[in-house]
């Protein structure tokens, strides 16, 4: 697990109880070793889970937002992820033009039998992120990014009139 | 019809000539446009690999290699075992660090992939059926083929990718095109002793004895091979299997190219039916007797 | 709010790589928490006594449990702040064994992380609040799917515990597999001569209703108050008239329908009574394969009815019921062996599956119990059994163990002996399976009584040797290649799940497994509930299973099912959604959203539209929390405000940032 | 004192400022002209009157009052409370006359007997203005009509006019006299003259000033005609351009945030438009609708506030509500609307 | 009979049956128009359509529940309308739809750079048919209209009303597809430079939430979770994560819905381009659900509804 020789970074995870969240223990009674910095939320089903959290969690300076849900068709509740799927992928290709990277969001479909499943999951997530390293503050963290920020911009004049800049 | 390029394989020039002979000479009559590879050399054979694996893929490989010098990027074979080392070259080398190791005995490094199939797959799936019922002017009407694939062709399946590796239909299916009848034959892919042939001859006997034994409970006239090796020990050693046996086998044994060109009307000397051992001229008799009978009927 | 802490050691499972006595000291810090401690099993008697006297000592109106997943013990530790007084919805659990001591071994790391879940609990308890469950009816009728063994035994025991009980089999008949087979191991007694009681029973009971040849439409409502539509298929004969005496079947000049209930060994009539126990014991018309309903002649069934009960235009009926609990019994499908090239897919006639060889062997089966092998009707002497076929090979997909096929060979090689005295059997087998009470001593009489020669290894191929098939193989045991003769190959198919169980698992809302298994809700202990409240499982649809196993968790199922139906009211889960009708636009897309019906709009006494849950049938998902922008509507105890706390604890923004 | 600067040397010296103290300048970026802290390195823009007027450095958008930092130490747990004074000087550069005398519209409400808003005092004493009088009016200028001109050195404590090559500068305030005493400002020479002449040609294209006068009462008469405020906020789309934009609105908001172990008391601006500026925690909102609340708006700028604090309008005519408002409303209309009206019944 | 005249009369024959029409008049200044509600005959002589006319009504129309109104409508604020009439926001019999075949409107950020001075010293606009000649600080300046044309119209595809009871003008034959190369320009720029951007163009924002009162999708009226206590979403931390996060709710709640009439963007008072978030999210929208938002009636928005295979959502596997 070369993810746990470095410094851990905030992973956040939603998982729904009935098939991602059991998936994740189900790994844990199997004792598939796992790298540490993934936390995981609990949510009934992965249609609770608003892209919105996802969004708080990344400009809360979360470095990578892992979703998981019951495979399509699996849902407990039917249709959850159904919606899930179209506002998490909605969200994922909505985030390039943020700048946030979107590959430190990810959503994908464990089932509460797929232990082995889920720590491949965590596991190469989380090599995913610790690869991108530290994710950028989007408030400027000190005075002198705070300045930078200004000059930066300030340096860049109105090449357009769009948007100025 | 696309250009493919041709490995002949060692056999080809020596104990099966037929096949190679018969092998181009059908290419030929059905429009496959067979391209020699320039100074060719062996494949390693079967004994290179249980030496050392990346000598034999070199071996292999340096005729990938010269493929690729030739501009194109997939080669045909006759022989199966050449073809099993042809593949089997090509699929290690995808690794990296293998590719790098066989490619620094050579002085030309293959760097793509170059697909090898054999000259039965380049004809069942490249010429269509009706073309050849078409082209078919000498048609096998009432001859009983047994066909014998041979334990590698199609083995094994995962680089294989060709036929069902239990029960291979690719020659059954040309010998029907042709007019034969084509027995069920359950030992397709049965071992027929293979190289055992000069240290264990009583192996040879037994295996390939069991093969022709399963040929007569099925009535048939002749057998049809697609392996010089399995072509030699069924035809060449039948005598050697009627003493060991006490048996009385007298089954002429083809390569499929030979009985093919013979049914598309090809010359007789291109297709070398006196290279056999077991006597075929029963068999064209047959052919004959049954073509008068119909015409008569 | 005053919030105590529990840090579970769970024995060594967490203390082994969790610091557990840290934890709880830097949870004393976290917000609002007055006590904080550590204990060796927190599930434990003293362990449960142990929050209940700090609710009490502390004045705690919130606990938090940092121990294994909230799927185990999560309802133990509510039952507990319950007694203690406290509502059951202020709990929390933090999962520190699955999520960390056990997947991770770096003690600091894992306390770090152990710390952090447990603040997200604290963070999460102190924005809940006390749910109270709403009660409600429960219907007194049982609905049971699939009329094998499992879901007989099943029925009955729910009909005689003074339920009423609706049956639906999608074949003709009921009696399932086991109505198939000749004996059963280890006591060689007859199958049917067991079963067929049993089955009339289901007819005769007045508590029982039954639908053959009927299949399950659609199911909506909830636990204690289901709706399902059945779909019965058109038999062209009216049931309420049909007698059974089998003069059409007689007179049915069409022959041609595959003989389902012999396992296709020939075919039957177009229209048939499967066989002489069937219950309904009614016969039915084969539409694809009736000459009047294909070409509009014929008609001789018609004809020769003395009731007339002949209906050539009967259509698909649809049957609306209502029950209060489901349980689910469809039973199992054979693995389909001619994906093995080795076994001749299917070329050599005297290959057959170990269910068609308990026809051979029936005296009610095609050839009246006489054992003739299929290609020439000759009796066999060599009889080869070739053991997991479609069971534990990785290579079809089916690694799992079909369970019960080492004994039913056992018995075949048995009741071979019985049959042909001057027989010989060979069984290939892997490995013996005989874990049940006089299993071992049963294949041991195979071997020694009746003297099957076991072989332990593969078969590599079956080849058709004169008039006998050659089998060859590997025996292991004596490091050699075999052939052994055979005048019939009898392949121990092995177990699949029914087919169509994945479809009906989308309409029940019970998930299967991988291979199409229904899933239990837990694997130990709660080995025939589903995580739909009111779905149970019995028999082999959960997984392979032989017929006293079946029988028991049919048994097992109607306990649960007639536990359930015993109290007169139940209580909803009160974790559902809830409006807050002010800030609710009544835009109703959540109305649209939700999977069950359970939000509907209403108006308010200004006359403005609004939302309203209906708590009883809300499941609880959510979705309409993320479909409504305004946040009017909420999920209990999982809202907005939860788990946003959640997220805040796990990544604080920064609140000292300067602003430029 | 009467000073004179170059426009280069006014850039200079303010980004010299910028390296010492939190400077305040009008700053374009992204196509508009707003107030920002000063980074060495940026210039001030002076072509237009910035969107956001200066206010933020009286009375910022938002400020921590308090943080709260949760720790475990040997001794048990502890709670650390941290208030947050604003401390050093800041210095506006580039402001109007308008932005510079609206600030004065706080005191009477932060500075009393009884409350005096520490963070606001501490911030207005620290704080000092250099300010550029106006040369030409906007189409939605109207100072004059609140008792101000485009001159008006009230609130300022450097008045700079823009002359041929630069500005006159003149201080008002000792304070400002100390910054005049800069190497970078030269003698005036006549440029007081010129100056004086720039300031009456702006004062006169200003033209006639409206008598706000009567609009304290006529406003007050008006307060139960809900009929009328409906109308008058058909277009209003109730958001809060018009009050952040402002210069006088002085009404905040305190939040406290918490996330884990830290808990932070903060104070933003408020604003009156927001169906939340008044809903109570029983849900009841005495200004439920759009109607309600520019009422409010209107209402206390021209009549409550006067009322209460010697007549002075809680407005300083700066026009930025009526300019930056997305649906055109305009404040002097709604004013004067109240003041025309007649009673039809 | 000149268009205006035109429209006029059609208003005239509907004025008693209807609260009120929704159109255009001349606002504080000759450059720029403010929305006008016509009651009566004397309103109605105000109206104003010439391309100043910004303002799109159907942000007004869910604040008239119940009542029974008309609006002047362009082809864009057509889509909000029905847009709105797809979520059951509105009732089709209480809206009369008054349509203009549009030739676009102004921008009047483009005006400004466009402009010698500030155009706060405007004095004098004077329309003619593809040119604004405007009278500023004592000089005259003529612009072009093509030139200060807003963006959604240089792009626009559906410039006459997709649903109108009177339509009024020529309807267009086809529109010359454009696209917008600031759009791509900024599209393709690196991650940091865009993350860089919306940092530094956040700080700027007041979140005075101009740009969500405007906006015709935006129904929460009061309720919006970005100014609520409970559910608590955001903090009022006037910083550039909180304002962006605002943005994010903004864009989430309107994926599938935003009709692209550009008010936000028009309504920014510290000119925030946030139509490069709704061009980008509608393009994905378009790409994933071949959806655009108010185009046709009776299509429910994309995220309200799934199909069980989703033929352009492609599982990402590991």
């Amino acid at each position: 697990m070369p993810a746990q020789d470095e410094r851990e970074l905030r992973i956040v995870g939603f998982l729904c109880n009935w098939c991602s969240y059991g998936g994740a223990d189900t790994a844990g009674v199997a004792r598939f070793t796992q790298p540490t910095d993934l936390r995981i939320i609990r949510v009934p089903c992965s249609g609770r889970i608003d892209p919105l959290f996802v969004v708080r969690a990344l400009l809360n300076g979360a470095d990578g937002v892992l979703v998981s849900g019951c495979h399509p068709r699996d849902c407990h509740y039917a249709e959850g992820n159904f919606y899930a799927r179209r506002r998490l992928e909605m969200l994922k290709r909505f985030l390039p033009i943020t700048g946030i990277d979107e590959r430190r969001f990810e959503y994908t479909w464990v089932s509460a039998s797929e232990g082995q499943r889920w720590q491949h999951v965590v596991t190469e997530f989380t090599r995913r992120i610790h690869e991108l390293g530290p994710a950028q503050s989007f408030n400027p963290a000190t005075q002198e990014e705070w300045f930078n920020l200004a000059l930066n911009e300030a340096s860049k004049g109105e090449a357009c009139a769009c948007h100025g800049s | 019809m696309a250009k493919i390029a041709y490995y002949p394989g060692c056999s080809g020039q020596s104990t099966s000539l037929e096949y190679d002979l018969s092998t181009r000479a059908v290419c030929r009559a059905l429009g496959i446009e067979l391209v020699d590879i320039e100074d060719w050399s062996c494949c390693g054979s079967t004994p290179a690999h249980t030496v050392n694996h990346v000598l034999s893929a070199a071996l292999s490989a340096r005729n990938l290699a010269l493929v690729e010098q030739q501009g194109m990027d997939t080669v045909t074979t006759p022989c199966p075992s050449c073809l099993s080392n042809l593949r089997t070259a090509a699929h290690k080398m995808e690794d990296a660090s293998f590719r790098d190791q066989a490619n620094a005995l050579l002085d030309t490094p293959c760097t793509t992939k170059i697909e090898t199939l054999s000259v039965l797959q380049v004809i069942a799936e490249q010429v269509d059926a009706e073309t050849i019922r078409a082209k078919v002017v000498r048609p096998l009407t009432g001859l009983k083929v047994a066909c014998y694939y041979g334990c590698i062709m199609n083995r094994p399946p995962a680089l294989m990718q060709f036929d069902n590796h239990e029960n291979p239909m690719a020659m059954d299916k040309l010998m029907g095109l042709l007019g034969a009848e084509v027995v069920p034959y359950p030992l397709k892919v049965e071992c027929c002793g293979a190289s055992f042939g000069v240290p264990r001859v009583d192996i040879v006997t037994r295996l390939a004895g069991k093969l022709l034994d399963a040929g007569r409970d099925l009535d048939a006239d002749a057998f049809v091979t697609a392996c010089p090796l399995c072509q030699m020990n069924l035809d060449m050693r039948q005598g050697q299997i009627n003493t060991a046996l006490k048996e009385n086998f007298r089954i002429p044994i083809f390569y499929y190219t030979q009985l093919l060109g013979y049914a598309l009307g090809i010359d007789d000397k291109e297709l070398k039916f006196n290279k056999l051992c077991v006597n075929p001229r029963p068999v064209f008799k047959k052919l004959s007797e049954l073509k008068e009978a119909a015409q008569a009927g | 709010m005053r919030i105590g802490v529990f840090i579970c050691h769970c024995g060594s499972n967490i203390a082994g790589t969790v610091d557990c006595e840290s934890v709880a000291e830097l949870a004393s810090g976290f917000p609002e928490v007055v006590y904080s401690t550590d204990s060796m099993y927190t599930c434990s008697e003293p362990g449960q006594e142990g929050i209940i006297t700090a609710i009490h000592e502390q004045k705690l109106d919130g606990v938090v449990v940092a121990s294994c997943t909230p799927r185990m013990h999560e309802p133990t530790f509510r039952r507990a702040v319950e007694r203690a007084g406290l509502n059951r919805y202020m709990f929390e659990m933090a999962n520190i064994r699955e999520h960390v001591s056990w997947i991770g071994k770096d003690k600091e790391h894992n306390t770090n992380k152990a710390a952090d879940l447990v603040l997200m609990a604290v963070e999460k308890l102190r924005r809940n609040r006390p749910l109270v469950p709403k009660s409600f009816e429960t219907i007194k009728r049982v609905l049971v799917i699939g009329g094998g063994v499992a879901g007989i035994q099943a029925a009955l025991d729910c009909a005689d515990g003074g339920l009423d009980v609706v049956m639906v089999e999608r074949d003709q008949s009921i009696g399932g597999k086991m109505a198939k087979l000749d004996k059963t191991f280890p006591t060689i007694d007859c199958s049917s001569c067991v079963l067929g009681p049993k089955m009339v029973d289901i007819a005769q009971h007045e508590k029982i209703t039954l639908h053959t040849c009927a299949e399950i439409e659609a199911v909506s409502g909830y636990v204690g108050n289901f709706s399902v539509t059945i779909r019965r298929r058109a038999t062209y004969v009216d049931w309420t008239k049909c007698t059974g005496c089998g003069v059409c079947t007689e007179k049915c000049p069409s022959k041609r329908s595959p003989d389902v209930f012999n396992e296709f060994m020939g075919t039957t009539t177009a229209i048939n009574i499967p066989f002489p126990q069937a219950i309904p014991k009614k016969a039915a018309i084969n539409p694809a394969t009736c000459t009047m309903i294909q070409k509009g002649k014929c008609g001789v069934c018609a004809k020769v009815c003395p009731v007339g009960c002949i209906d050539y235009e009967q259509q698909d009926e649809l049957i609306n019921v209502d029950v209060g609990a489901i349980v689910v019994a469809t039973g199992y499908d054979l693995f389909d062996w001619h994906k093995y090239p080795q076994y001749g897919e299917g070329r050599y006639p005297d290959v057959i599956t170990s269910l068609q060889y308990e026809r051979l062997l029936s005296a009610s089966g095609p050839t009246g119990g006489h054992i003739k092998r299929p290609s020439d009707g000759k009796e066999p002497k060599n009889v080869v059994f070739i053991q997991c076929v479609g069971s534990r090979d990785r290579s079809v997909d089916r690694p799992y163990c079909s369970g019960f096929c080492c004994m039913y060979t056992a018995k075949q090689a048995i009741l071979t002996k019985d049959h042909i005295p001057d027989s010989q059997s060979y069984v290939f087998y892997m490995d013996i399976r005989a874990p049940g009470k006089g299993y071992d001593e049963f294949t041991r009489r195979a071997m020694e009584e009746y003297g099957a020669q076991y072989v332990r290894g593969r078969v590599a191929m079956i080849y058709p040797h004169g008039e006998q098939l050659m089998v060859r193989g590997a025996d292991t045991l004596a490091g050699t290649q075999v052939e052994v003769p055979a005048d019939l190959v009898v392949l121990a198919t092995g177990v699949e799940a029914a087919q169509g169980a994945v479809k009906l698992g989308e309409t029940l809302r019970v998930v299967p497994d991988q291979y199409g298994f229904f899933v239990e809700s837990h694997p130990k202990l709660k080995p025939v509930e589903t995580n739909t409240a009111g779905v149970y499982l019995a028999g082999a649809c959960q997984g392979p299973k032989d017929i006293p196993t079946s029988v028991g968790q049919g048994s097992a199922a109607a306990a649960k099912a007639l536990g359930l139906l015993s109290k007169e009211r139940l209580e909803s889960d009160p974790a559902v959604s809830k409006v807050n009708l002010s800030r609710c636009v009544g835009c109703q897309k959540c109305i649209g959203t939700c999977p069950f019906g359970a939000i509907k709009a209403i108006t308010d006494r200004q006359g403005k539209l609004k939302a309203e849950v209906i708590e009883t049938v809300c499941q609880g998902c959510g979705i309409c929390t993320v479909t409504c922008p305004q946040g009017a509507i909420q999920l209990e105890h999982f809202t907005d405000n939860q788990i946003l706390a959640e997220v805040n604890a796990l990544c604080p923004p920064k609140m000292n940032a300067s602003f430029e | 004192m009467e000073r004179f600067i170059t426009e280069a040397n006014l850039q200079q010296f303010a980004a010299t400022l910028a390296g010492k103290k939190h400077v305040l300048a009008p700053v374009a970026s992204g196509g508009t002209t707003c107030f920002r802290r000063l980074v060495p390195g940026m210039r001030l823009d002076f072509s237009r009157m910035a969107v956001i007027s200066p206010k933020d450095a009286t009375f910022p958008r938002n400020e921590t009052l308090l943080l709260v930092q949760r720790y475990v130490e040997e001794s048990g747990k502890k709670l650390e409370l941290k208030e947050q004074l604003p401390e050093g000087e800041c210095i506006v550069i580039g402001s109007r006359p308008c932005g510079a005398r609206g600030k004065l519209i706080f005191d009477p409400v932060y500075e009393t007997e009884a409350i005096k808003d520490p963070y606001y005092l501490r911030r207005r004493d620290n704080t000092l203005f250099i300010t550029l009088s106006c040369d030409r009016p906007e189409s939605t200028c109207f100072c004059h009509s609140v008792g101000s001109n485009p001159a008006d050195g009230t609130g300022s404590d450097v008045l700079l006019t823009a002359v041929e090559g630069g500005f006159f500068a003149r201080a008002i305030t000792p304070k400002g006299e100390e910054l005049l005493a800069d190497a970078l400002f030269e003698e005036a020479g006549t440029r007081a003259e010129e100056a004086a002449a720039k300031q009456t040609k702006a004062r006169e294209l200003m033209g006639q000033a409206h008598d706000f006068s009567s609009a304290a009462a006529k406003l007050l008469e008006r307060f139960d005609d809900m009929g009328f405020w409906q109308a008058q906020s058909n277009k209003c789309i109730s958001c809060g351009a018009c009050t952040y934009m402002c210069p006088t609105c002085y009404c905040f908001n305190i939040t406290d945030d918490e996330a884990g172990l830290v808990s932070r008391r903060l104070r933003s601006w408020d604003n009156c438009m927001s169906h939340t500026f008044t809903l109570e925690g029983s849900g009841h909102n005495p200004r439920g609708t759009k109607a309600h609340r520019l009422k409010n708006r209107v209402g206390h700028k021209f009549s409550y506030y006067p009322d209460l604090h010697a007549s002075q309008i809680a407005c300083c005519g700066c026009g930025r509500c009526i300019k930056q408002c997305p649906a055109g409303v305009d404040i002097r209309q709604v004013v004067m609307a109240a003041q025309e009206y007649v009673d039809e019944r | 009979m000149s268009q205006l005249e035109e429209l006029k009369a059609a208003i005239r024959g509907h004025l008693d049956s209807l609260d009120c029409v929704i159109g255009w008049e001349q606002g504080y200044d000759p450059l720029h128009a403010t929305p006008l509600f016509i009651r009566n005959e004397s309103d109605l002589e105000r109206l104003s359509i010439s391309p100043l006319a910004v303002h799109n009504p159907a942000t007004y129309a869910t604040g008239f529940a119940g009542k029974k109104i008309g609006m002047v409508v362009r082809g864009c604020h057509s889509r909000s309308i029905i847009e709105l009439l797809n979520e059951k926001l509105i009732e089709r019999e209480n809206v009369v739809l008054f349509g203009l075949c549009c030739d676009g409107v102004v921008s009047q950020r483009k005006i400004r750079t466009a402009l010698p001075a500030d155009p706060g010293f405007v004095e004098a606009v004077e329309i003619g048919d593809d040119a604004l000649h405007i009278t500023l600080a004592g000089e005259k300046t003529t612009i072009k209209l093509q030139d200060v044309l807003a963006d959604k119209c240089r792009i626009c595809a559906y410039p006459d009303p997709l649903l109108a009871d009177v339509l009024i003008g020529n309807k267009h034959d086809s529109r010359p597809e454009e696209t917008l190369a600031c759009q791509e320009a900024f599209e393709a720029k690196p991650n940091a430079e865009k993350f860089t951007f919306w940092q530094d163009t956040m700080s700027r924002c007041i979140r005075c939430y101009a740009c969500r009162n405007v906006c015709p999708m935006c129904v929460c009226q009061d309720y919006c979770i970005a100014a609520s206590r409970d559910p608590l979403w955001m903090s009022q931390e006037n910083s550039p994560a909180e304002n962006f996060m605002f943005q994010m709710i903004h864009v989430s709640h309107l994926t599938g819905r935003c009709t692209e009439c550009g008010e936000c963007e028009r309504a920014c008072p510290v000119d925030i381009p946030l139509m490069l978030l709704r061009r980008y999210m509608n393009k994905q929208v378009q790409e994933v659900f071949g959806h655009q938002a108010g185009t046709s009636l009776d299509k429910t928005p994309p995220l309200l509804t799934f199909q069980v295979e989703e033929a352009r959502i492609k599982e990402r596997d590991w």
